[in-house]
């Protein structure tokens, strides 16, 4: 997945500019790393001031946390939550047990490489990140965004025969009701 | 006698019990090995009569060799703070049936449940045994000794080729001097 | 006759209500619940299989990922239950290290509950304060075993290294910055009076009822019983420190927190005492070489008392290097699936994510 | 041709103030919260990511007028409400058209939501529509206790009124009691804590906006700036005495928001039915006193 730079018209990046400062996270702890959440969120590390705030609904966040190992249940749940979320939006994965299952790698239900299920934006190394690395992993996103090199959501509407194969691989054949091609001809965004 | 309690409570146990093997382990933990046919009474009477009112867990032990499954019923007591843990063994066929003792325990339901779905053993009596933890699971009963979890894991899901120049040289090292 | 229509609603896993990957499936009549349903599974990872695929020593590493709000009693549970078959004595200066441990991961867990039920009424303020403050403890941690929440500290025969020079000295200091700042939680949150009107006679728990459901730890407290492992089934240091188990009789949602209030306060005066009288000498009892140990063959059950309740592990050797079975009685085992279950019916939507708040439920520790 | 400008800026100004009033909010509530929070102009930031959003989840048509009818509704009680240098509706329209046309953005957001069929979102609007009768009583009580006491139902004669006479005319120094019953419906109003069950987002997931997202969210997010703006104002028109300068105005409106957001940074919320149980029982209480005070 090559930094595809879009033409940066001046008004992308004036809006890079102000969109970077103002990031939603969906407020869903999927593994064992969201204990970290709390003093992250709370008034020792205070991630608002970065203008990150959690989220309950899918539809107002930007950023999916998934905090450490996913079992295969919880994946259904996650790509269901991923694509009900709008747009620009970006996958943060924490710690080891997303990049290669981690300490479960011999577990049956937990997935092993979670970018082959929903586009990465963000690893964060760590048997669960402490709250300085998460809020570390934030400010290389905001930096991202200014850049314009954080498209890895494109991705998903792009390529979305080779996650569905790979969805399908695990948990079988299940209808999202979300049609992913259709939207992406909409908003033209392939 | 530094086992007061505990010899007391084996000694109402074998009154009712006869053939039943009771030892005591350490302080405050007794063991009893019944036959499976009188767990039902056993727990009722643990319940009833000899105030146990606490069940703490049933715990599943795959005997794989000897071919059996072990349960292990662990009863607490409040008042003579005491652990009894009472163990039936029942053949390891495909589905075996052994008598529930849900409609006594309320956590039993839950212990039996997840026995049923790791283990594949079903307790007349209980009607909540369906699937609760893996729903999403349709394999065998996953804790059994004959399921691998770890060839499972490494044919069903693809893990990330990670083989760095430097990690080739330290295994062609290796090769070399062993 | 009215017509009645009742509505299903999933409080998915994804919902700021339910502490961890959990989900309820409720049927509700208007804002009140008739039916409750939970769902748990999410968390699944299958812990009790992968430890019979590792050695007695790699096990430790994983053992404390199972319940992650207060991992210490899984390596309490593991280390002990090793002890009991192969008969390995703990020195005493190990035995109050780890009591030092599991009473300063009570008081972690604590807190994070306090914030959690404090969130779950509205009150955002709490979350933030206890949860800032709890960071104290888990620098406390990160001194002593390198690690803010997964310590793998205590080990098969004592714990992993002594306590730090000046250690004392920073542990007495955290506890009264603690017992400091517990009046004003209580300004703010225990005597706030809409935090009274909503949790009193919330998901009330008689005492029969708590006993015949398996309630155990700050639930059955609050129902007037005084059962504690400490107390009733002793181990490491408890038998030399003297302290009392608070109870409340009401049983409701009120009852529960104002039991983990008390019980906040008496961790406060363990953790001092076992700094006060520890005694000197070794900490770890040698045990063979780890990588061929072969434990022999015997099964202990073993209990301890977690913030959160009875958390129990039974293991089974059979003289090999691995476990041959290791089965974990989470805390929550009973608390988050049956009794949230009884307790939710007759309430209404407003009170289903504090009923759980207030149980305690930890997600992980059902799914294992 | 000043009224046109008027209409025209207006909004935009009203949107402002009450764009640096929420950011003001944010870094208060953080502050009691013993951290940092965001900087002031934090809002600028989301509305122009919602607003530059791709995708944007459209649930009908009835949705997609609904938040117009919103945003609507809040600009018209906007032109209505008498600022100084602007009061060329006010004269027309008084309070009770005032009262009348400020249930429109609920009405819309009921209409709006309803189509989105998530049963969080029709519990909300349940909620909110429960909240909004519930706080009405107070309120209408105590603008009829005012518009008694000075003989005038027009907001622009009571701002007069009060200016002319100085702080000794001011409503909530003249009657306290109706001063206090409005501020208290004036939290329920604003929908925050305790009063604010309509989005618990720990009950049911932020109740009517767990559908918005995207643009739509952004214009909910606008039409929060102006409400707030908006009925602040109101309750400043009628018992702070209006204001004669931008300045005086922009200083009563923090205060008065300071007082509002030290309650909801300390309190939990209510359920439902108490919620509006206490709505009924003291507010009113206190605007009944008022009244017979007025009246004797």
């Amino acid at each position: 997945m090559e930094e595809k730079l879009t033409q940066r018209s001046v008004w992308e990046k004036i809006l890079n500019k102000l969109r970077k400062r103002s990031l939603w996270m969906l407020h869903y702890c999927t593994g064992c790393g969201a204990i970290e959440l709390p003093p992250t969120m709370t008034a020792r590390f205070d991630m608002e001031r970065f203008g990150i705030t959690p989220m309950v609904t899918p539809r107002q966040a930007d950023i999916l946390l998934i905090t450490g190992y996913l079992s295969a249940k919880t994946l259904k749940r996650v790509i269901l939550t991923y694509e009900q979320m709008q747009a620009p939006k970006w996958v943060v994965g924490f710690g080891s047990c997303t990049i290669n299952g981690g300490m479960y790698w011999n577990s049956y239900a937990t997935i092993k490489k979670l970018d082959r299920y929903v586009p990465v934006e963000i690893y964060i190394a760590g048997c669960m990140p402490r709250p300085e690395a998460i809020i570390n992993s934030f400010n290389v996103l905001i930096q991202r965004i200014d850049e314009g090199k954080a498209n890895s959501w494109k991705d998903y509407y792009e390529n979305y025969d080779y996650y569905k194969k790979n969805q399908e691989a695990v948990l079988g054949k299940f209808d999202t009701l979300v049609d992913i091609k259709d939207d992406a001809k909409k908003f033209n965004i392939v | 006698m530094e086992y007061k309690t505990e010899n007391e409570i084996i000694k109402e146990i074998k009154k009712v019990f006869k053939q039943a093997k009771c030892s005591i382990k350490k302080e405050r933990r007794i063991e009893v090995i019944l036959n499976k046919r009188n767990i039902m009474e056993f727990a009722l009477r643990m319940q009833k009569n000899w105030d146990f009112p606490h069940l703490s867990a049933i715990s599943c032990v795959d005997w794989i060799d000897e071919k059996q499954f072990e349960l292990v019923y662990h009863f607490w007591s409040y008042n003579k703070k005491v652990l009894v843990s009472a163990k039936i063994r029942i053949p390891r066929e495909k589905e075996p049936h052994t008598d529930s003792i849900a409609s006594l325990w309320q956590p039993a339901k839950f212990f039996e449940r997840d026995i049923h779905e790791m283990f594949g053993v079903v307790f007349d009596g209980n009607n909540e045994l369906e699937k609760y933890i893996l729903t999403d699971w349709d394999g065998p009963p996953p804790m059994r000794k004959d399921f691998i979890t770890r060839e499972f894991a490494l044919n069903f899901y693809s893990y990330r080729e990670y083989n760095p120049e430097w990690l080739q040289e330290i295994i062609k090292q290796g090769d070399k001097n062993d | 006759m009215i017509e009645k229509r009742e509505y299903e609603l999933f409080i998915g896993p994804n919902h700021a209500g339910i502490s961890g990957n959990y989900s309820l499936h409720l049927t509700l009549e208007g804002d009140k619940i008739i039916k409750a349903k939970t769902d748990a599974g999410y968390l699944h990872r299958g812990f009790e299989k992968l430890m019979e695929e590792r050695l007695f020593i790699q096990n430790i590493a994983i053992v404390c990922r199972i319940c992650v709000p207060d991992p210490d009693p899984n390596e309490e549970n593991y280390a002990r239950a090793i002890e009991e078959i192969a008969g390995i004595e703990v020195p005493e200066r190990g035995k109050y290290i780890r009591t030092l441990v599991l009473e300063l991961a009570r008081l972690a867990s604590h807190l994070f509950t306090f914030g959690g039920h404090a969130g779950s009424i509205g009150l955002y303020s709490l979350p933030n304060w206890t949860v800032a403050d709890r960071d104290r403890i888990m620098e406390l941690f990160e001194e002593l075993t390198g690690g803010r929440v997964y310590h793998i500290f205590i080990l098969p025969g004592g714990v992993r290294r002594d306590i730090p020079k000046g250690f004392k000295k920073r542990v007495m200091e955290v506890m009264d910055y603690l017992e400091k700042r517990l009046p004003e939680y209580d300004d703010l949150f225990f005597e706030n009076a809409i935090f009274i009107k909503r949790s009193k006679g919330i998901g009330i728990m008689t005492p029969e009822q708590a006993i015949t459901w398996g309630a155990t730890g700050p639930n059955i407290r609050a129902c007037g019983i005084p059962a504690d492992i400490r107390k009733d089934d002793p181990y490491e240091a408890y038998p030399y420190i003297d302290f009392e188990i608070p109870t409340r009789t009401e049983g409701d949602a009120y009852a529960r927190a104002m039991v983990r209030r008390a019980e906040f306060v008496q961790s406060i005066n363990i953790v001092r005492q076992v700094i006060e009288n520890m005694p000197e000498g070794p900490v770890w009892n040698k045990i063979p070489n780890p990588l061929k140990w072969k434990v022999p063959a015997g099964d202990a059950y073993v209990r301890t008392e977690s913030s959160k309740g009875e958390f129990a592990y039974y293991l089974v050797s059979n003289g090999g290097q691995k476990p041959y079975r290791v089965h974990v009685r989470g805390a929550s085992v009973t608390h988050g699936v049956h009794i949230l279950e009884n307790l939710l019916v007759g309430a209404r939507i407003e009170d289903a994510s504090q009923i759980m708040f207030s149980l305690d439920a930890c997600p992980p520790e059902i799914d294992r | 041709m000043s009224t046109i400008l008027w209409i025209v800026f207006y909004p935009i100004i009203a949107f402002i103030i009450g764009l640096f009033m929420l950011g003001y909010a944010r870094k208060f509530t953080a502050r009691v919260q013993r951290r940092y929070g965001p900087p002031w102009h934090q809002l600028i930031f989301d509305i122009v990511k919602l607003m530059s959003k791709k995708t944007n989840i459209s649930h009908g048509y009835m949705h997609d007028i609904a938040i117009m009818m919103l945003l609507g509704g809040t600009l018209l009680t906007l032109l209505f409400i008498p600022v100084p240098g602007f009061h060329y509706f006010a004269q027309y329209g008084d309070m009770l058209v005032i009262m009348y046309i400020i249930l429109i953005p609920s009405l819309g957001m009921a209409l709006g939501v309803g189509e989105t069929a998530n049963p969080n979102g029709s519990i909300g609007i349940s909620r909110a529509l429960m909240m909004l009768a519930g706080y009405d009583v107070a309120f209408a009580l105590s603008f009829i206790g005012m518009a008694m006491l000075n003989h005038t139902t027009s907001m622009y004669q009571l701002m007069l009124i009060q200016q002319q006479h100085g702080i000794s005319s001011w409503g909530i120094v003249v009657n306290p009691f109706l001063g206090i019953a409005a501020l208290i419906a004036l939290q329920g109003m604003m929908g925050e804590k305790p009063f604010e069950v309509f989005i618990a987002p720990h009950e049911i997931a932020t109740g009517p906006m767990v559908e918005m997202g995207g643009k739509y969210l952004g214009i909910m997010m606008i039409q929060h700036c102006i409400g707030v703006f908006l009925e602040i104002t109101i309750f400043i028109n009628l018992f702070l005495g209006g204001a004669k300068n931008w300045i005086e105005l922009i200083v009563k409106l923090f205060v008065v928001f300071t007082v509002l957001l030290s309650v909801n940074a300390v309190f939990g919320r209510f359920r439902t039915d108490d919620a509006v149980r206490f709505m009924w029982k003291i507010p009113v209480a206190f605007a009944i006193i008022g009244l017979l005070i007025v009246i004797l």
